[in-house]
This record gives structure tokens, C-alpha cells and sequence, in this order.
């Protein structure tokens, strides 16, 4: 049997289509989860995909990380459940407090979509063990609150323990600390990017299929397991 | 001071004094057309029925000065051309049958002056009025296009219109997860005090689930959801409780609100989900969107397009200002809100999938026997009329119509006198002059603010010469569009101008490999009250039909946008033409742009 | 130096989709009895003595607020 | 009903861009004499009397503010 990834859905979610195709591409069970179900539906590992849940009026993620589904993501990480966030889905889980640090405004003030080069900081985690360390891969941006911080020495801790996952590299595009495109959580089972590998799963539709590395990885770990 | 029962203008009270003075020229009635009206209803009209009289016999929604010319499209649609076409002029937007059982429907529509108001609202609400035009057909919304026109790149108004248009544009869609797939920034002159924001969407659905809308089967409910009702972009409609209620402060103080209406695209998201959920699971007979004239369009296009009556209790409408009159709730402009006609078993299953979604739900009415609408407030009648005659038998006009005395002079003046470069230096100089222009530098400062990859079907989108989305993910099959117009060439000729438009689209559509299918248009003009005005639009009008035929496409839906000058002065002629293609297989589309491959081979066609 | 607030709120009558999403979502959040909840822009000025009131006024109105959808406020506080 | 303003601003040392973008473009205008500039949210309430400062308090840290990247003052406004 497939290992089965669950796709969390907030109102306002909108990559949640993109998320689950990409664990279908990535031939595992794609499981739709609704923020008001207190359930993860037993899957392996979980996605929670990009968008502006609830409009992201307050800050982005802030009201997400309240709904029931995110309390059961809470308890299943602290066990070890592979979770992934990707862009709105990162804010998520630094409101949640599942990653530290937090995502605010770009430096430019724009929303900012186009094809970003990002260096693989850390192949050791559940989502990245695909990647050569230090590959250089092309997968799409599209945010307007994009730019990672966090206080020092949140910083140092993150840089001195690898946990910097993802880098921009040619040009910081909304001037996120230290170049932070991605991070991961201690364990390595927590991963959080700005950037959407889930738009670059075919060449037709995006510009590369280097982002499908990241679905392979959780299943080369949850085979592993 | 809130309204009272007492004061409501109801049908008795205007029956009974039919010699009171009511502001209908403020209104932007004509003294012939509130004749008309007194004539239709055998009576003066209540407030209520006055406000919705006025704004639904407005320019923007009875085409009373274009309709004559608009017509020509029908005629010079033959059968063949229409061998696609499932839904046409007419209908919310224009529906075309694309093979592998899909529908695609799409439509441009403008949002000029709330633009030039309030740049960042008034762009959002207009990609969010498109998309719920599209939502109405039962499709799901798939992606969004914004041809744009701008004053000079270096005028002071532009520095305030442009960045907060595009941000508008960008904030809205891309909070609604639709990839934006193309567009035009155009400068010129004659935009400055009028920017041009127009809004095309293109959605898609199985084609036995097309859903046009009517209020048909009595006792059917009519269910209002979505946002709730404010005093949102009713500016005209105050001078109602002012003049009719001199003592009322509530009516002279709200004069003087903008009639800005702010977009919650958050919202709207919810209610795309919503809807679609809604006709999935069966539970509506017809949905239709709250657009410019709010529920006085909604009930009387309802009613008008079903075979009965409709009753609305206007007092159940959820409301977010105390005190909105009648007139007020019916012309209310707010956002985010939808009508649905639902049978009384339904209405149950209706409210569980709105609050699935959190999305408010009430019902507001029924239909009737007989052919009445008839609104109630609090048990007095306030609106009492045939729909049809508010919805669909406004004025027409019959404008007059002349060639500019300029028009020969403007012909005359040719570009032969202009200086040329005369030497390589000089035609270095001149290209990179060319290509640092406004009008052909890149757009990448604009198309960076839209998300052109979210649901992950974008096949081309900015750079290339149309936008192209794959509908089908198992067959590949998909639709391409492009929206083109030079205002320029419209001005110099306006018959060939609109040609060249539709020739630009349809060549840009079949460039990519997809075969042109339909059109649909989006016709920015100055003062229609101006004859060499109306001149152009009708030799538009007339230019895109006869196109249309000799190209064997038909015009499947399109927008009119009047009164866009600033002072006298109009703008350029722009009728911006869309045209949709369909290609059977995506991945067999041919790209923008040279040297993809090493050792292509460059080929010139035609002349 | 002074230290000028100056609070800009969405007006009355216009729509405010994000004070609503707050208030929407504090009784999910357990709190209860916010009756409603209106989010707005707080500008926090650093200005050189000689900046009049009449200036402040000034650049709230023209740049700070938007007057077609925002009421503003321009407050001078003492430290 | 009581009425409650809460100002959140971003913390001293996290770069502002809005609040930079402002000061950068006042003397452009023709506003001089603007030292500084910070940008952050200003929140309106209507509570119930019931609303005690304890329940404020954590309305703003768990929600209002995030406390990674904000401060944030409670006031009560007489009315
Ligand atoms: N307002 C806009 N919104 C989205 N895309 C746009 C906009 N303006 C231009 N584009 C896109 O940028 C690309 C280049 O635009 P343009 O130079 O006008 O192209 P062309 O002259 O080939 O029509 C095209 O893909 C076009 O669709």
C-alpha cells in the first residue's frame, strides 16, 4: 500500500490542488484534510499548501493555526509525523510555533511572483533526502510575505545546527535574514518554505521538476521507517 | 435618525400623491424616461422602484446607446459560426463546447472609473465582479486577464493610478488562487484622468452542468448569500432620502458618500468554493451575481428570465450599516454576494453547505404566479412592477451618429515628414529609444505582482503572446487567449482598427498552436452623447462583426464602457477584442520566443 | 524632537474585511463578548521641533490616509 | 461596551520597510523635519463590560501581536 499524504484545506487554502497533484506525481495517496476536522485521517505525513487562509487580514497564518486540524498536526509532530509548509503553509506553522522565527512583509513592498534558484542547505531531512547537498534547483516564488526573521539567536542556532534548509541564491528577493528561503525544525521531520516546489513537478506547467524531489524524500522516509 | 415605517415610500403613498417632486434627473433619469416609467406603473414611482428604474436604465446596464449597434453581432452570426457556441450574447457570459465533454466560458468586462476613484479598490473590484459573472454560469473560474491603458508613464496622475491599479488587480486574484495569464499595459495621452481597467475571466465546467439563471417554478425560494449589505458605491441613490425627507439628517449626510466599494477577496474565495459546492450537489435551480446595480439587477434579471413572479421581503437582507432604506439595500453595490433560486425541499441542504463554508445564507423571497416583482419592507409594499420592463425594456436610443471634421486632417497626417536615422549610429540609437519606451519595455514590474502559477495548469502566461490553460489533466486538452487593441489604428480608421485587433488576438491565439473558437470584446469609448463618438463605436462595432464572419468565430459576449474622457476631451477608440482557442493537447503548444532549441530556423510568412 | 501618533481607520461605512476577519474569528479563538472589531494603519512619527501642526495635519491627509476610504487622527505625545 | 484601542508595532530591531518607504518619501513631497518613521496596526473594539484586562491581554499576545515580531499596547478608551 501507498504511504498516504494529507493535503490540509483552510478557507482561503488555494495551492491545496497543487500540493495534492504533487503527492499524486509523486505516486503516494493524496488525502484531503478540512481545517474543521479535529483528524488527520491516519495519513503518513502532511502538506499544508500555500494561499491566504482567512485572508490572511491579521498576519499571515495567524487565524489558521487556530483551526482544530492544526491542534492534531501539533501532537503528531511532537511524535515525529513528517510535516511540510509551504509558503502560506510555512507562515502557518511558525504562528503555530512548530518553526521558529516568522514571515513578514517583503523588503519591496510588492507581492512578488517569478522563478526562483534555491541551494539545497541540508539533505538530511524528511523532505529533502533527494537532493544532492548543495544542488542549486529552480522552482517558483509568489509571495508577498516572504521575508523570513527571527531574533539572533534564533538565527545562529538555526545557521550553527544546519537547520537552514533552502538559501535563495542569485538575489534575495524579499530580503528574508541570511538569504532563508526554508528551514526545518530540530529533528528534521518539520520542513517550512517560502518557495513552492509543488508548482514545479512537470516542465509543462512550471519551470522545472525540481520541486518534485521534496514529495519523493517523505516517502523515501516513510518507507525507511 | 434611521428610517421609520412611516416615512417608507410605499406603493399606496405614491398612489395617492402622485404630484410629488422626486429627484430622478439626479438619478440620471431623462424627463422622457420617468414618463415612461409613470406610464409603465400607472402611477409615480416609490422611491424604491425609482432607484431601481435609475440605475438599471443606466447606460452601464441597459446598453440603451449601443444596443442598436450590438445587434449587428446576431445578425452577422450564422449558424456555422455558432456550431460551438452553447450560450451566447445575452447570458452572464458567452459559453463555447471545447470536446472532451467541457464548456469554457469567458468575458471582459471594465472597471474605469472606481479605477481612477480609488485605483487599488476599484481594479480589485473589478477582476472580483468578473469572476462572479463566470461563478454564475455554474464554471469554475480558472484564470483572469487585465488589459490596461495609462496615462503618460511620467505623469503625476499615472505615478498614483498605476502602481495602486496593478496592486489591485494582483491583491484580488491573487488572493482568489487565479493565475493571471496575460494582459496589456498601453500609455497613451488620452488615459491621463481616465485609466482603462479591464477584467477578463475564463472558467471552465462539464457541459451538462451550464447553469443559466431564472427564477422559474412557483414557490421556489430565492436565497441571498455571501457578504452582507452596506452603503457601498450608492451615491446617487442618497438624494433620495434627502430630497424626499428634508427633516432626515441620516439622507442629507449620506450625499456625500464616495460610491467606492472595498473587495474582500477573501470572500469571494469562500464563495466560489460555496457555489460550486452548491451546484455539485444539485441543490440550485439558478444562481446570479449582485454586480453593478446590486439587488435591483438580481431580482428583476431573475424574474425577468423565469416564467412567474418574485416576492422579496427586503427586510431579511443582512445589512452592515443601521438604518439603509429600501432604495439604499436595492442599490446597494456591495461585494461578495450572490442569488440563488432554490426549491423549497433544497433550502435545508443549501444552508448546511453555507455554513460549511461560513458564508451567511438568508432567504429573502419566492417566486410567485403571476408576473409581478414585488418587494416588501416590514409588510408595506415598496416595489410593485413588471420585471421586464426594468430589467430588460429600458430606453433604447437611436444616437446621432457623424465622421469628425478632424477625421480627414487626422488621415492626412502622415508619418513621412517625421525625421529618420540616416545612419547605423542613429539606428542603434533610434531602436534603443524604441525599446526603452513605455509601450514596449518589459512588463515584468507589473506581471511580477500576479500569481500565474497557482493551480498548477499555466501552460503559457506572461511572456507570450497568449495565455494558455489546460482544462483537462487527463487528456491534455486546453484553451489559449489573447486580448489585443491598439487605439491608435481605431482612431485612424476605426472599422480596419478593430480588425486589426481581432487579427492581432486570433494570431496570437493561433501562434500557440490552438484553433480560434470565439470572441468576446471589452468597448471603451468617450461620450456616446458625442456623434463622431458614436461614430466610432458603431464602425467598431460593425469592423469586429464583419471580422468575426470572414474569421468564422463568433462574438460570444462583451462589455460597453461609455464616458470616458476627461472634460471633452475622449479617449483613444478601445475596443479591446479577446479571443479564446482550443487546443486538444497542451503539451504540443508552441512558445514565445526565439532560441529555445540551438539551430532553429527563423521563416517570415505573409507579406 | 517629538513624537507624533497618527491612527488611520477605515471609515464608518466602508467595508472592513479585515477587523471582520478578527471579529470573526476571537469567539473560535474562546474569546467572547468582542461585539465588533475595526483594524486600522498606526504611523509612529519621529519630527524635528519646528514641524507644525498644520504640516502633520497635512501629511496625514495626503499621504498617510487615503480621505476617500480613511479617517484619520494626528496626536502629539510627550516623552 | 467598552471601547479598546490595541496598537501592535513591529519591534525596534526588525527592519520596517512601510514605515521606511514612508519616511523615504516624505521628503520627496516636500515634508521635511521627519525623522523617523514606524508603520504598525491599530485595532478597534467594542467589548462587553464583562471583558476583564486579563482577557485583553491575551487577546492581543495570542493573536493580535505576534510576540516573535511585535509589541503591542492595550488601552481602554473612556467613551
Ligand atoms: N496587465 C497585464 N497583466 C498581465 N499580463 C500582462 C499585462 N500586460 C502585459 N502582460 C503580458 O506581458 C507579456 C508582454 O506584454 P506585451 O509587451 O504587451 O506583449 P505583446 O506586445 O506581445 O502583446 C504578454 O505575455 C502579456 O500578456
Amino acid at each position: 500500500m501507498s504511504p498516504r499524504i494529507g493535503v490540509i484545506t483552510f478557507p482561503g487554502t488555494l495551492d491545496d490542488v497543487d500540493a495534492l497533484r504533487a503527492v499524486r506525481y509523486a505516486e503516494a495517496e493524496a488525502v484531503p484534510l478540512w481545517h474543521a476536522d479535529a483528524d488527520l485521517r491516519g495519513v503518513d505525513a502532511v502538506v499544508v499548501p500555500g494561499g491566504f487562509s482567512y485572508g490572511d487580514y491579521l498576519r499571515a497564518g495567524a487565524i489558521a493555526r487556530f483551526a482544530p486540524v492544526m491542534g492534531e498536526v501539533v501532537t503528531a509532530a511532537a511524535k515525529g509525523l513528517p510535516v511540510l509548509g509551504i509558503c502560506n503553509g510555512f507562515q502557518i506553522l511558525c504562528e503555530a510555533g512548530l518553526l521558529p522565527g516568522a514571515l513578514v512583509r517583503n523588503a519591496g513592498l510588492h507581492f512578488v511572483c517569478r522563478d526562483q534558484w534555491l541551494r539545497v542547505e541540508n539533505n538530511t531531512t524528511a523532505w529533502t533526502s533527494r537532493y544532492e547537498q548543495g544542488a542549486e534547483i529552480l522552482v517558483p516564488l509568489k509571495s508577498g510575505e516572504g521575508r523570513y526573521v527571527a531574533d539572533k539567536s534564533t538565527v545562529d542556532e538555526l545557521e550553527g545546527e544546519g537547520r537552514v534548509v533552502f538559501r535563495y541564491v542569485g538575489g534575495n528577493p524579499n530580503g528574508a535574514l541570511d538569504d532563508i528561503a526554508g528551514i526545518t525544525s530540530a529533528n528534521g521531520r518539520i520542513v517550512g518554505l517560502m518557495p513552492h516546489p509543488e508548482h514545479a513537478i512537470e516542465a509543462l506547467t512550471g519551470p522545472t521538476d525540481d520541486g518534485l524531489g521534496l514529495f519523493l524524500s517523505v516517502l523515501d522516509s516513510l518507507v525507511a521507517a | 435618525m434611521t428610517t421609520t415605517e412611516q416615512q417608507v415610500d410605499t406603493v399606496e403613498h405614491a398612489a395617492a400623491t402622485p404630484d410629488l417632486a422626486q429627484p430622478y434627473r439626479e438619478l440620471g433619469l431623462k424627463d422622457d424616461e420617468y414618463t415612461r416609467i409613470r406610464e409603465i406603473l400607472g402611477r409615480r414611482p416609490t422611491d424604491a422602484e425609482l432607484a431601481m428604474y435609475s440605475v438599471m436604465w443606466s447606460e452601464h446596464c441597459s446598453y440603451k446607446s449601443s444596443k442598436v449597434h450590438l445587434s449587428y453581432f446576431g445578425k452577422t452570426t450564422t449558424p456555422e459560426m455558432k456550431q460551438h457556441m452553447l450560450a451566447g450574447i445575452g447570458e452572464n457570459a458567452g459559453v463555447v463546447d471545447i470536446g472532451d465533454g467541457w464548456a469554457v466560458t469567458f468575458k471582459a468586462e471594465s472597471h474605469n472609473h472606481p479605477s481612477y476613484v480609488e485605483p487599488y479598490q476599484g481594479a480589485a473590484t473589478g477582476v472580483g465582479g468578473i469572476v462572479r459573472d463566470i461563478l454564475a454560469m455554474g464554471a469554475r473560474p480558472l484564470a483572469v486577464m487585465d488589459p490596461l491603458r495609462f496615462g503618460p508613464a511620467d505623469a503625476p496622475d499615472t505615478r498614483r493610478v498605476l502602481p495602486g491599479i496593478v496592486a489591485g488587480v494582483g491583491g484580488y486574484g491573487n488572493c482568489l488562487g487565479l493565475p493571471n495569464i496575460g494582459g496589456e499595459v498601453v500609455f497613451d495621452k488620452t488615459y491621463a484622468g481616465n485609466p482603462l481597467v479591464n477584467a477578463l475571466c475564463v472558467g471552465a465546467m462539464r457541459v451538462e452542468d451550464l447553469h443559466l439563471a431564472h427564477a422559474s417554478g412557483t414557490g421556489n425560494k430565492i436565497m441571498l448569500f455571501g457578504a452582507r449589505t452596506g452603503l457601498d458605491g450608492i451615491g446617487g441613490v442618497s438624494v433620495l432620502a434627502s430630497d424626499s425627507f428634508s427633516g432626515d439628517e441620516s439622507g442629507s449626510g449620506r450625499k456625500k458618500l464616495p460610491s467606492v466599494q472595498v473587495g474582500d477577496p477573501f470572500t469571494e474565495k469562500v464563495l466560489i468554493e460555496c457555489c460550486l459546492e452548491l451546484f455539485r450537489e444539485g441543490i440550485v435551480v439558478g444562481i446570479q451575481d449582485l454586480g453593478g446595480a446590486g439587488l435591483s439587477c438580481a431580482t428583476s434579471e431573475l424574474a425577468s428570465a423565469g416564467d412567474g413572479g418574485m416576492h422579496v421581503n427586503l427586510e431579511t437582507v443582512p445589512l452592515r450599516a443601521t438604518g439603509m432604506s429600501p432604495a439604499e439595500i436595492l442599490s446597494s453595490e456591495s461585494q461578495e454576494r450572490m442569488c440563488a433560486v432554490v426549491e423549497p425541499k433544497d433550502v435545508e441542504a443549501f444552508l448546511r453547505v453555507c455554513r460549511k463554508w461560513d458564508v451567511i445564507a438568508t432567504e429573502i423571497g419566492e417566486v410567485t404566479e403571476g408576473d409581478r416583482l414585488v418587494i416588501t419592507w416590514n409588510g408595506q409594499t415598496v416595489v410593485d412592477v413588471p420585471p421586464r420592463t426594468v430589467a430588460h425594456e429600458g430606453p433604447v436610443y437611436q444616437r446621432p451618429i457623424q465622421r469628425p471634421a478632424t477625421q480627414d486632417a487626422l488621415i492626412a497626417d502622415v508619418p513621412d515628414s517625421l525625421p529618420r536615422p540616416g545612419s547605423a549610429e542613429e539606428l542603434r540609437a533610434t531602436l534603443l529609444k524604441l525599446i526603452a519606451s513605455p509601450n514596449l519595455c518589459s512588463r515584468k514590474w507589473v506581471t511580477e505582482q500576479y500569481d500565474r502559477y497557482v493551480r498548477g495548469n499555466t501552460v503559457l502566461a506572461q511572456p507570450a503572446d497568449s495565455g494558455m490553460i489546460r482544462i483537462d489533466e487527463e487528456t491534455g486538452r486546453g484553451v489559449a487567449i489573447s486580448t489585443d487593441c491598439n487605439g491608435r489604428y481605431v482612431q485612424l480608421d476605426p472599422y480596419t482598427g478593430t480588425q486589426l485587433a481581432l487579427a492581432e488576438a486570433y494570431r496570437n491565439v493561433a501562434a500557440t498552436g490552438a484553433t480560434p473558437y470565439a470572441v468576446t470584446n471589452c468597448l471603451n469609448f468617450g461620450s456616446p452623447e458625442d456623434p463622431g463618438v458614436m461614430w466610432q463605436f458603431s464602425e467598431a462595432v460593425r469592423g469586429l462583426a464583419d471580422g468575426c464572419k470572414q474569421l468564422g468565430i463568433p462574438v460570444t459576449g462583451g462589455n460597453v464602457s461609455f464616458y470616458n474622457q476627461t472634460g471633452s476631451v475622449a479617449i483613444l477608440p478601445t475596443p479591446v477584442v479577446g479571443v479564446l482557442g482550443v487546443i486538444d493537447d497542451v503539451s504540443r503548444r508552441t512558445p514565445t520566443g526565439l532560441g529555445a532549441e540551438d539551430g532553429e530556423t527563423l521563416l517570415l510568412l505573409g507579406e | 524632537m517629538a513624537r507624533v501618533v497618527v491612527d488611520v481607520m477605515p471609515k464608518q461605512e466602508i467595508l472592513d474585511p479585515q477587523g471582520q476577519a478578527v471579529a470573526n474569528a476571537l469567539p473560535r479563538l474562546g474569546f467572547d463578548g468582542i461585539a465588533s472589531v475595526r483594524q486600522g494603519k498606526h504611523f509612529e512619527l519621529e519630527v524635528d521641533d519646528n514641524v507644525d501642526d498644520e504640516a502633520l495635519a497635512k501629511i496625514a491627509e495626503t499621504f498617510l490616509a487615503n480621505p476617500v476610504i480613511e479617517d484619520w487622527t494626528v496626536r502629539r505625545i510627550e516623552s
